[in-house]
């Protein structure tokens, strides 16, 4: 089984007692990344703080081969057992590719690390028709716009399904599919009008992601709102001969440094509760296949 | 006007309230289906579910290392137990398996029985994510359990009595929920977190990808999963007793306006989890504390007085 | 079902958390013990009400104090644990004999 | 009927209460503590005090819960599933707790109790608690509400490592979201 060997990985590299890499999604097998090779988690044995003589573990024996776990500084101030998890890279609506390995102590991160495996760094999906335009292919301004509202839907429906939202998650997949079908405007205009009002209004969902991964673009919050705006926009212009206005608004800007992206979500997440951080990242959204943020693999 | 049932309604009330909490999933599935554009014929969603749940059965269980099998087990069969084991106190119509003299205390026990229930469902399989869920419902009940009692507690002061159907007699004249709407309230969010489903569902949050139920598989997943369903077919079906008039109204018979009642209270949660993102604890508690907590116990003040003047 | 029974399985209680209390090291496992105790002043004060209570609700009071002790037993253990494990990094009472650090 | 319903709760008691301290996960040893909990609450409703059997259901599984999470959070093996002793004076303290059972029940059978259970309208139990509450032991009831406050106050003070108003900054503003 999956989990088996996920754990037998985990004995050998001391550094997880609780038996789970991460997600059970996580394909453990087959796949070289997630497999402990490297030990990226060396650092972490000179943190933990000797005079524990309880946690220490020396010879014990530990049920299942498992390790005992370390235990570091937290921000109680009680040292407490610190677990190291990996978040991806097939998690159920997580950017695809991305791995996070993180250290916890409860559900609070307290160390992480961003990597990424997969990608293509061969150019996203979403950037196809603006990159042919910029290659001086003909392309339709309406193109354009379908693809980006396609890809702040697609952003969206993962967030929402993060936020724990499953209805409204369902209704921007379903009308980001059928715009990328072809959708013309005039239906879809008032469709994506309901889904603005009934996600932009609530009033939950904004309480509940105000001031959460404070970055240079706002929280997560602002995220959101911008791409609903962004969608919108896009939405409108469909119709547009000229390439409309609307540029692909990725976390990753150009004249970001390569791997920019990963840092700043390894800033972000830290401090946070497990479920505060899958908000972050799927508020950034990184697209792997996007070169600006593939660059730094695992 | 309520009365113990005979002996064989140990048999039926399962039945019941299984029909109401299959009732509840199909709707949410039916609503689920026209908001992503899915086909949301009622045949398509029975025939969904059916799928599903037979996926369930015959798909393998998971066994995971170094897991605590034998809490494991006892965590997931306490959540429908404990369901089950809620209703015995509350009335459809006229019938009731035991009208118990102290049922609201009972009915607040077996609501508390699924702290440990999912505490233990999210240890047992040694798995983060689960471990994880398992905290969260601690912390869920840690919120909303006070309101919860408060509530209860404003029925009983009103009625004088902790047992159900005396509750439903003191309404003949004025529904409780008429002068007690915050404890209503209260009691309709406390029956959300104890069921752990729609906003607050974060102790099974998508974010964890499952939380408790991350690592139950097979049978153990659908008993997980009808058992909150079941929590939350009991809730709704409590709130009629307690705040609704039970069976009182006019012109039909009493277990019918105890099933159209039901049936209203279970559409309202049923709707609130999809027009509701989840709530998360860390900006909820707070909120618990603060505003919901003090409300209560105003609400309460308020029923004492009324008894007091009456 | 007789007074001695109850009763019986109230001192049967009381011992078995009378021996967690002297043997257990752990700071939780000793208050496990110091619960057990007071569940079985619990279940001897529900039996002295139904059998010998002269007609006043007092054995009932008594039930009430005894869960709110463990209540606040708990609290009270529970916060101290806390404070002597940040303090001291030590959850055994072994480890907590002394009154000041050592040197 | 009843005595049957005694003895199995009487055993399911105190055959968990000792496991509690045999058990080596700490989960378990919670969970054994609060099945013996439970059992003793049956006894205590099977006696005629529903209520307040009822709720010290309510009062232990919530403790019992909390209990479980403190003892993961400080005990070292977060599996528990660590076989380890952590007693000490085994010996003795089974002794003395063998002496003591002894002793009580040495008692318990040699005193002559009255043999007829007292008749009174049991259905008033509650009532009647309410009464002597808000009544003649209207102290108690102050005494217990005082000290329930202070504890609140009291635990909250030694468990947390920072003051009551760090939370807020010095300017008692709060981080601004």
């Amino acid at each position: 089984m999956v989990h088996q060997d996920g754990n037998h990985d985990t004995a050998h590299d001391g550094g997880d007692h609780m038996g789970h890499q991460g997600d059970p999604h996580t394909a453990h097998q087959g796949d070289p990344h997630t497999a402990h090779q490297g030990d990226p988690h060396t650092a972490h044995h000179g943190m933990s703080d000797d005079g524990d003589d309880m946690a220490g573990g020396g010879g014990m024996e530990m049920p299942a081969g498992l390790a005992m776990a370390e235990r570091t500084e937290d921000r109680d101030g009680l040292k407490l057992d610190q677990l190291h998890l990996t978040l991806g890279p097939l998690l159920s609506e997580w950017p695809t590719g991305l791995v996070l390995r993180v250290a916890v102590q409860g559900d609070v991160i307290q160390q992480a690390r961003a990597e990424t495996v997969g990608g293509t760094g061969d150019g996203s999906f979403w950037d196809e028709p603006s990159e042919r335009a910029r290659r001086g292919e003909p392309v339709t301004g309406g193109e354009v716009a379908r693809r980006t509202a396609g890809h702040r839907l697609d952003s969206l429906g993962r967030l929402l399904e993060v936020a724990g939202w499953p209805a409204a998650a369902g209704s921007a997949r379903w009308l980001r599919d059928d715009l990328l079908g072809g959708l013309p405007a005039a239906l879809a205009a008032p469709r994506l009008g309901r889904l603005v009002r009934h996600v932009g209004r609530s009033r939950v969902l904004s309480q509940m992601t105000a001031g959460l991964g404070q970055a240079s673009d706002g929280d997560v919050r602002a995220r959101y709102r911008r791409w609903l705006d962004d969608a919108v926009r896009a939405v409108a212009s469909l119709n547009g001969p000229e390439s409309p206005g609307v540029v692909r608004a990725s976390f990753a800007r150009p004249g970001m440094p390569p791997g920019a992206v990963l840092e700043t979500i390894e800033q972000l997440v830290v401090g946070t509760e497990l479920g505060v951080a899958r908000l972050v990242v799927a508020s950034i959204d990184p697209d792997l296949d996007d070169p600006r943020i593939a660059a730094r693999h695992g | 006007m309520v009365e113990p049932a005979p002996w064989w309604a140990v048999l039926v009330v399962p039945a019941v309230l299984g029909a109401f909490a299959t009732g509840a999933v199909l709707a949410s599935r039916l609503l689920a289906a026209r908001a992503s554009g899915a086909p949301s014929r009622p045949r398509a969603v029975l025939g969904g579910m059916c799928d599903d749940v037979a996926g369930l059965l015959v798909s393998r269980r998971r066994t995971t290392l170094a897991s605590d099998l034998v809490l494991w087990r006892l965590g997931v069969v306490g959540v429908p137990v404990a369901a089950i084991l809620a209703v015995a106190v509350v009335p459809l119509g006229h019938w009731v398996v035991d009208d118990l003299r102290v049922g609201v205390v009972w009915f607040n026990a077996m609501e508390i029985l699924t702290w440990a229930a999912v505490w233990a469902a999210g240890w047992g399989p040694n798995s983060a994510f689960s471990l994880v869920g398992g905290y969260r419902m601690v912390a869920q009940g840690l919120s909303y359990e006070l309101p919860h009692m408060f509530a209860l507690i404003g029925v009983a002061t009103a009625a004088g009595s902790l047992q159900v159907g005396s509750i439903v007699a003191h309404q003949r004249h004025l529904w409780f929920v008429v002068w007690m709407p915050v404890g209503f309230a209260a009691f309709l969010l406390s029956v959300l977190g104890f069921s752990f489903i729609g906003p607050f569902d974060q102790p099974a949050g998508a974010d964890l990808a499952g939380g408790v139920l991350v690592e139950v598989a097979g049978v153990d997943r659908l008993v997980l999963a009808v058992g909150r369903w079941l929590l939350l077919a009991a809730g709704a079906a409590m709130a009629v007793p307690l705040f609704l008039g039970g069976g009182l109204g006019p012109g039909l018979p009493a277990w019918a306006w105890s099933v159209l009642k039901t049936v209203g209270v279970l559409g309202a949660l049923v709707a609130t989890r999809h027009l509701v993102p989840t709530v998360r604890l860390e900006r909820w508690a707070p909120l618990a504390w603060l505003v919901l907590l003090p409300l209560t116990i105003v609400q309460d003040l308020v029923a004492a007085v009324v008894v007091l003047l009456r | 079902m007789s007074i001695q029974g109850f009763l019986l399985l109230a001192a049967a209680l009381f011992s078995v958390g009378l021996f967690g209390v002297l043997s257990q090291q752990s700071i939780v496992m000793l208050m496990m013990g110091l619960e057990l105790m007071f569940n079985a002043v619990t279940v001897a004060a529900a039996t002295f009400w139904r059998y010998l209570g002269p007609g006043s609700p007092s054995d009932q009071v008594v039930v009430v104090v005894a869960v709110v002790a463990m209540a606040v037993e708990m609290a009270v253990g529970f916060a101290v644990t806390t404070a002597i494990f940040r303090a001291r990094d030590v959850d055994v009472v072994d480890a907590a004999t002394d009154l000041k650090d050592e040197p | 009927m009843g005595t049957i319903t005694f003895f199995v709760l009487a055993v399911a008691a105190s055959a968990l209460a000792v496991l509690v301290f045999v058990v080596d996960s700490m989960a378990r040893a919670t969970f054994c503590l609060l099945g013996s909990f439970l059992a003793a609450a049956g006894e205590v409703i099977l006696l005629g005090l529903s209520y307040l059997g009822t709720v010290i259901v309510v009062m232990m599984v919530m403790e019992m819960v909390i209990m479980a999470v403190f003892m993961v959070m400080y005990m070292m093996n977060p599996a528990g599933l660590m076989p380890m002793s952590m007693v000490h004076n085994r010996r003795g303290s089974l002794a003395i707790a063998g002496a003591v059972f002894a002793g009580l029940a040495v008692g318990i059978v040699a005193i002559r109790w009255p043999t007829t259970p007292r008749r009174r309208p049991v259905p008033r139990a509650t009532f009647e608690l309410g009464k002597a509450l808000m009544g003649p032991h209207m102290l108690t009831m102050v005494l217990l509400g005082v000290t329930l406050f202070s504890t609140m106050v009291v635990t909250v003070m030694l468990a947390v490592s920072h003051g009551r108003y760090d939370r807020l900054g010095d300017d008692l503003k709060g981080p601004d979201r």
